[in-house]
């Protein structure tokens, strides 16, 4: 029984509308992947290495064959085809060699590598056999640093390719000048822990297999379901037409979950195989080792100022543990670490170089804010140590180099992903001054003061940011009136929870005037939408939400066109509103949406010259990538007994250009300066020495509660809209996570006097006494 | 994460229980509250062939007082603990370290003789437990035993209980009036297993002075550990900020902790310090119970 | 050796014959087809699967099926059954206060705070409401909106008694 | 994981060293772990059940002598498992030594331990506190059964499970010198190692399968 619909005005552009995907979720009637079971269905489970570095001298898979209920086990030699996982944003870079296969074949590189397979009748049978496959290892060292893996002496994790994948190298100006030139230079070496996104649910998947006509029906794939397709039919020898994807929701994402890992080929392949619908629901152990890791990053780093601070030139050498394959999103995160680094500063000369190496760890990919949280640290600590050592105000050296307003469009002499890097709207000191002032950042300022005068350890700090959003070139978008005046939009995107679906219904109902109750959006169905790129980048709102809007721009016009006809008035005379058309003015001469719908008949469409049916079709093209920023200010308090560290006070500002719906941009910056929180001073995937994972579940990998993230001051900004698309939004999904291992880091240097002391995240109680130790007692 | 096959058997009586628990000592494992062992099942660490659950013996499951003395059958929720008010008045200090017994979904099922048997060196009842001197009453199909506390605890995971017995009942003594008790530890995210802890117990002479005190510490090693050396050093001084720091460090001056990607051994000993610390000071603050 | 088992959930009786390892969260998921109820990590840290056993909140990763033999399960279903489709008061709140993104946690949330609501002087200030929360895990709203909501239902809860 | 264990018996160095190379009587001292007699490839097969409170873990696996000094009376072994039921892998190099120290003899166990798979993926030093813990059992039972029954000079007769059954003792000059050249056959059943597999067998192993015999993996030191 579900809710009567409420009459209201319809919730459009900019309102804080609650969301329509709440209704199911609060029920507990979602649907998510594992909630699928179609009947017959068998359950498949990975082997997984548990050595870091071997050769595989033999796999005998009898023991696990013979047990109950089991009805297949494949290795790599059951496969037929080797074929690695192919990349999904390639840069033109040959990393064939680094690719990984779905099954190991000759040699495993981490923990958590899928070696073989089991499917057996249900979850636990299969996990019976699963332990009983055995593997025949030979151990090779593991290699767990990226630096000591770029020696020449390492062991190489492959024949014939080295460990360093790739060395990026960005610049522009005369950086050798500027550092000679330079009255005062500022290094620091700055690391940045593995930790990932870890969503709520874990992956899963459930393929059937119709063997009759040879169609494939996959749930479960959460982020770029058309590329998927695509990958599989490569992959699986079968057209794009007889696979269908279907979407499920989503137990969140952050970039983590929903690329293409070997079990997105294992579940349909075994379908296709045992003849029989298979589903696989990872666990939460085998989470920690499978999905894509994140960050993990040390900079060398190093700034030149004049003698009023002002940045001459910047310089960074990174080195990036990518763990031991190259996922679909190949360089990206590194390619965007490198390019965004020097960002949002008028520095007149860097270079930047990345390491790209291989390590017998989880492998790497993008995690919310790839490349930005690494850099935003590394860049902003920086810059609070020059504070330090220059003896000027933190927030007043920023200032001072920040991007003027006049400056804009900023165009220097950098590419990102092949495309010009140009900051094409914004003021950036206009929100640092906006945000000191919401925040009363010099109020935290004081009150850390009064805080240390009292013996406390207390301290603040201020960290800016760029971000990026749009990263994929286009979306697509459709919408369908029913004639009994409901309206589908369907979308190329993808939701993994972020209120996606309230916002594309948002932006149609802009120009359709229909209640939200009205509205259903769909995504992640390839036989009713052909053609997306996905949720991804925080490019959903920039890309999807334009595309949306230009197909309920051509349905508002259809409709105003038909109703015209309908009503005898005139085209410009019409306006849509309260699910109806009618005439500006007198609401008595108008007709329903339905009515209209009804109307478009297929006869009569045909006798117009027009398509059937009340709805567009609509591609849009982003002309250029959208760099929104923001700035963050952190207070915390030091444990001097335990090392803890308390984030009493943060916020954050950020200048969005259009938000669809201020109370989700506000929902995403919170929820990322949690999770930003947790790479800051609790998450860690630690490696013991031996390459083994050490914190592969919940107990040991510490993802903050309620009682470990403060509450969280925001202001989101409208002050430039992006001319690059006709919203003008910038994208939100980002934004919260970006500053907070740089603000929290500035803080607790404050706290104990000395921003040189802290140089790694996440700042561990142990790590934060020893640096208190080193900070307060100089003599020992 | 699904766990290995089990026979599975639902006693309602001890006698019954015990009777099962005979049959295959070896590899039958007791199921209580089951908020450690179940993970340890889902995680295949723990492969038992047989399960006896103990929660359908309801006469395991009870809180008594007896000649002052306060009984806790072994099957009593720890929710149960922490709701009573008898509890809270006459022996706070379980009160004290129930509330930072991971959550209250964990302690509406978690049961006390179960975290006491499971003896987590990180857990808190163990200690608690350790430093009140209780007394464990273990029975078997051949008889009943006693053990106190100092002999309970053996090992990371490893009590005294021998395949084949059951704990059945933990008997804590009547405080002292005059007793003040603290429970103080640090866990990086509240409700985790703690880096350290610090479970005090002072009893107050009419005079001020310290006549007993019993620590007790969480984290300092493969079992909770009583700090005796420094127990003995508090008998007779009183407890102001310069002596509980002097007795902290007497406490852990020999202590090994041992280290993990949570904490360092060094790191340990030194919070463990402090932690002694902040536990002497609270205990010496609280309201004398008359 | 399977075992016969006869499983309250939400005033419905489940008659099933069960492996004795079955977890109850896989009972009440695939046994009684009730999806409400989300399982986050099997191992009783994450508390998406909080239900409530006898009107206590525990976490039915770690329970097996066979320990709810003969004793009552209630889920997230039950809130709005119980009300007769209408929203519970905390589900109502999360809604206005934006308190559920990917909403994959929010059933173990609304079952753990459900029972607390009756003593709603409980949950005045946040820490209190915090402290309340902690153990359940969210990886989308940093909490923010879910202690909002929370102090606003337990408002909800107080006022009609005025 | 390094561990170091040593005590002192009274028994005169020669005497120890001899008791020191039956694999089987020593194995005595650590429950759950059973070693069998090689087939004469030097390569001896065992299993060992590892309890730590309520977790158990199955390892099977071999036992092969790398390197025995019989000058410094230092015996080297390498040590290998598999978990029977899942992924992981044990493995140990145990290097044990034995020097007069006067009145007796004190006994050096070095061991490098090095466990892979679920048990090794647990942040909390539990692992830690375990292997310590039992190793040092260990050492007091050896200890305590080196000290309280000498060994009778009845080479080869092997002890039946449970009882402390006479040992190899062989302490003549010729059968030594054979001990440290040898890498393979009869006489490895003795070579320089029962401590030192026992130790091993504290984590380890269980491997009864044919091609566990290749398993050639070396043990590199971290």
């Amino acid at each position: 029984m579900k809710k009567q619909p409420e009459e209201h005005e319809p919730l459009t552009i900019g309102a804080r509308a609650p969301r329509i995907e709440d209704d199911r979720l609060l029920r507990g009637a979602g649907r998510f992947v594992d909630d699928i079971d179609v009947p017959g269905q068998l359950h498949m489970r990975v082997v997984r290495s548990g050595v870091a570095h071997a050769r595989i001298a033999g796999i005998d898979t009898s023991e696990a064959a013979a047990a109950p209920g089991v009805q297949l086990v494949a290795t790599a030699a059951d496969l037929g085809s080797s074929d690695p996982i192919p990349l999904r944003l390639d840069f033109g870079v040959d990393l064939d060699a680094y690719l990984q296969q779905v099954l190991a074949t000759d040699r495993v590189r981490y923990v958590g590598e899928p070696v073989a397979v089991v499917v057996a009748e249900d979850p636990y049978r299969a996990e019976d056999a699963a332990d009983l496959v055995d593997v025949h290892y030979e151990p090779l060292p593991p290699v767990l640093d990226a630096r000591e893996a770029m020696r020449d002496d390492a062991e190489q994790l492959r024949d014939g390719a080295g460990n360093e994948v790739i060395c990026i190298e960005k610049s522009f100006g005369d950086v050798d000048e500027a550092f000679s030139s330079a009255a005062h230079v500022v290094q620091a070496e700055l690391s940045v822990g593995r930790h990932t996104g870890t969503p709520m649910e874990t992956r899963g998947l459930v393929a059937d297999w119709d063997a009759g006509r040879g169609h494939l029906t996959i749930w479960g794939a959460a982020l770029v379901t058309h590329y998927h397709q695509r990958v599989l039919s490569r992959l699986l020898d079968l057209p794009v037409s007889k696979i269908h994807m279907r979407g499920t929701d989503a137990g969140g994402n952050f970039g983590v979950r929903g690329d293409f890992f070997p079990e997105d080929f294992l579940v349909p392949w075994l379908a296709m195989r045992t003849g029989r619908p298979v589903k696989w629901v990872e666990d939460r152990a085998e989470h920690f080792v499978s999905i894509n890791h994140a960050r993990e990053q040390v900079h060398r780093i190093e700034a030149a100022f004049d003698e009023d601070g002002r940045l001459l030139g910047l310089r960074d050498e990174i080195w990036h543990d990518k763990g031991a394959y190259i996922r679909p999103t190949g360089l990206v995160v590194s390619e965007i670490s490198v390019g965004m680094l020097p960002w949002p500063y008028r520095v007149p000369a860097y270079e930047g170089r990345i390491h790209v190496v291989m390590t017998n760890k989880t492998p790497v990919g993008p995690y919310r804010a790839p490349g930005r949280y690494e850099g935003t640290f590394a860049r902003e600590h920086l810059l609070t140590i020059a504070a330090r050592e220059l003896d000027m105000d933190p927030v007043e050296l920023r200032r001072i180099n920040l991007i003027d307003r006049s400056e804009i469009p900023f165009a220097p002499d950098l590419t990102i992903g092949g495309e010009p890097f140009v900051l094409n709207s914004g003021d950036c000191v206009g929100l640092l001054e906006k945000a000191l002032d919401a925040a009363d950042f010099a109020a935290w300022v004081e009150e850390a003061e009064e805080m240390r005068a009292e013996g406390r350890i207390a301290g603040t700090s201020v960290a800016y940011f760029v971000d990026k959003s749009g990263l994929g070139v286009y979306e697509t978008a459709g919408i369908d009136i029913g004639v009994d005046g409901s309206v589908r939009i369907l979308i190329g995107g993808a939701s993994s929870g972020q209120g996606i679906e309230t916002v594309m219904a948002q932006i149609a109902m802009s120009e359709l005037g229909v209640p939200l109750e009205r509205v259903e959006v769909v995504h992640g169905d390839t036989d009713l939408i052909p053609d997306g790129v996905g949720s991804w980048s925080s490019r959903s709102t920039v890309i999807g939400g334009s595309a949306v809007l230009n197909a309920a721009r051509a349905t508002a016009d259809k409709a105003r066109r038909i109703a015209a006809e309908l009503l005898e008035a005139a085209v410009e005379d019409l306006v849509l509103a309260d699910g109806s058309v009618h005439v500006l003015g007198s609401r008595e001469r108008g007709v329903t949406l339905g009515e209209v719908a009804a109307a478009c008949d297929t006869v009569s469409s045909q006798q117009r010259g027009e398509t059937p049916g009340l709805g567009a079709r609509e591609i849009y093209i982003d002309p250029q990538m959208n760099y929104p920023y923001g700035v963050a200010f952190a207070q915390v308090e030091i444990d001097p007994d335990t090392g803890h560290v308390d984030v009493r006070r943060y916020f954050c500002a950020y200048e969005i250009g259009k938000a669809v719906n201020p109370m989700l941009v506000e929902g995403q910056i919170v929820g990322g300066v949690a999770q930003g929180i947790g790479g800051a001073l609790f998450e860690e995937l630690s490696y013991g020495d031996d390459g083994q994972p050490r914190s592969a579940s919940f107990m040991d990998y510490l993802v903050p509660g309620a009682t470990e993230v403060p509450h969280v001051g925001t202001l989101v900004s409208e002050d430039a809209p992006t001319p690059s698309n006709p919203l003008g939004a910038k994208g939100a999904g980002e934004s919260g996570i970006m500053a907070v291992g740089a603000a929290v880091a500035g803080a607790v240097g404050d706290a104990v006097g000395d921003p040189r002391a802290v140089h790694a995240l996440p700042l561990t109680p142990e790590r934060v006494m020893r640096l208190l130790a080193d900070t307060r007692d100089p003599v020992s | 994460m699904k766990p290995s096959a089990f026979e599975y058997e639902t006693p309602e009586r001890t006698d019954e229980a015990l009777e099962l628990l005979a049959r295959d000592p070896e590899e039958t494992k007791v199921l209580a509250g089951g908020q450690s062992l179940v993970p340890l099942l889902n995680f295949r660490l723990a492969r038992p062939d047989r399960l006896v659950d103990l929660n359908g013996v309801g006469e395991l499951a009870y809180l008594r007082r007896d000649d002052g003395a306060l009984r806790i059958g072994a099957m009593t929720r720890q929710a149960t603990l922490e709701r009573s008010s008898i509890v809270e008045e006459r022996w706070p200090l379980l009160k004290q370290a129930i509330r930072l017994v991971a959550h209250p979904q964990i302690r509406n099922r978690g049961t006390v003789g179960g975290s006491a048997a499971h003896a987590d060196p990180a857990a808190e009842l163990p200690v608690a437990l350790t430093a009140l001197d209780a007394t464990f009453h273990i029975r078997s199909a051949r008889g009943s035993r006693a053990v106190p506390a100092r002999d309970f605890f053996l090992q990371p995971l490893m009590s005294a209980i021998e395949p084949g017995e059951l704990l059945v009942e933990i008997e804590t003594l009547p405080m002292a009036a005059n007793s003040g008790t603290a429970f103080v530890e640090y866990a990086r995210r509240h409700g985790d297993f703690a880096l350290g802890g610090a479970a005090v117990v002072l009893e107050h002479e009419d005079d001020g002075s310290i006549g007993r005190a019993a620590i007790a510490l969480l984290g300092a090693g493969p079992t909770p550990l009583r700090a005796s050396a420094a127990e003995a050093a508090l008998v007779g001084a009183t407890v102001d900020e310069a002596s509980a720091a002097e007795v902290a460090a007497l406490a852990v001056e020999d202590v090994r902790p041992t280290g993990d990607i949570h904490g360092s051994a060094e790191y340990r000993q030194g919070l463990l310090r402090s932690l002694v610390r902040q536990a002497l000071l609270q205990a010496a603050q609280v309201p004398r119970a008359a | 050796m399977k075992r016969d088992v006869a499983i309250e959930i939400n005033g419905t009786l489940y008659e099933r014959t069960i492996e004795p390892r079955m977890l109850l969260s896989d009972f009440i998921r695939h046994e009684a087809r009730l999806t409400g109820t989300h399982v986050g990590c099997e191992h009783g840290v994450c508390g998406a699967c909080t239900i409530q056993l006898d009107g206590e909140p525990v976490r039915s990763c770690i329970l097996f099926a066979v320990q709810a033999d003969r004793h009552s399960v209630r889920t997230v279903e039950a809130l709005t059954a119980d009300l007769d489709g209408e929203l519970h008061p905390l589900q109502q709140a999360f809604h206005e206060q934006h308190a559920l993104q990917c909403g994959f946690c929010t059933a173990g949330f609304l079952m753990s705070i459900e029972p607390l609501l009756a003593t709603p002087e409980r949950l005045e200030d946040d820490a209190e409401i915090r402290e309340a929360l902690s153990g359940n895990l969210c990886r989308c709203t940093g909490y923010q909106n879910i202690v909002n909501a929370v102090r606003d239902a337990a408002q909800r809860m107080r006022e009609p008694a005025k | 994981m390094k561990l170091r264990n040593e005590f002192s018996v009274a028994a005169p160095v020669d005497k120890t060293w001899e008791m020191l190379l039956d694999i089987q009587r020593v194995a005595q001292c650590l429950p759950g772990a059973t070693i069998e007699p090689d087939n004469g490839d030097g390569v001896y097969r065992g299993q060992m059940k590892v309890r730590l409170g309520p977790m158990t873990v199955d390892y099977r696996g071999t036992a092969k002598l790398a390197d025995v000094d019989n000058d410094e009376r230092v015996a080297t072994l390498d040590v290998k498992g598999k978990e029977a039921r899942g992924t992981g892998l044990a493995s140990a190099t145990i290097r044990n030594s034995v020097k007069a120290n006067g009145t007796g003899t004190d006994v050096v166990i070095e061991t490098d331990l090095n466990i892979t798979g679920r048990p090794a993926q647990f942040g909390r030093g539990i692992m830690e506190d375990v292997s310590a813990k039992m190793l040092e059992d260990f050492a007091k039972r050896l200890e305590r059964e080196l000290q309280d029954d000498p060994p009778s000079t009845d080479e080869g007769a092997s002890p039946a499970a449970g009882t402390a059954g006479p040992t190899a003792a062989a302490s003549d000059e010729d059968d030594i010198l054979d001990l440290g050249s040898a890498v393979s056959g009869p006489l490895l059943k003795r070579a320089g190692i029962a401590a030192a597999a026992v130790v091993v067998l504290v984590v380890l192993f269980r491997a009864l399968r044919p091609r566990s015999e290749e398993l050639t993996l070396t043990l590199r030191a971290r």
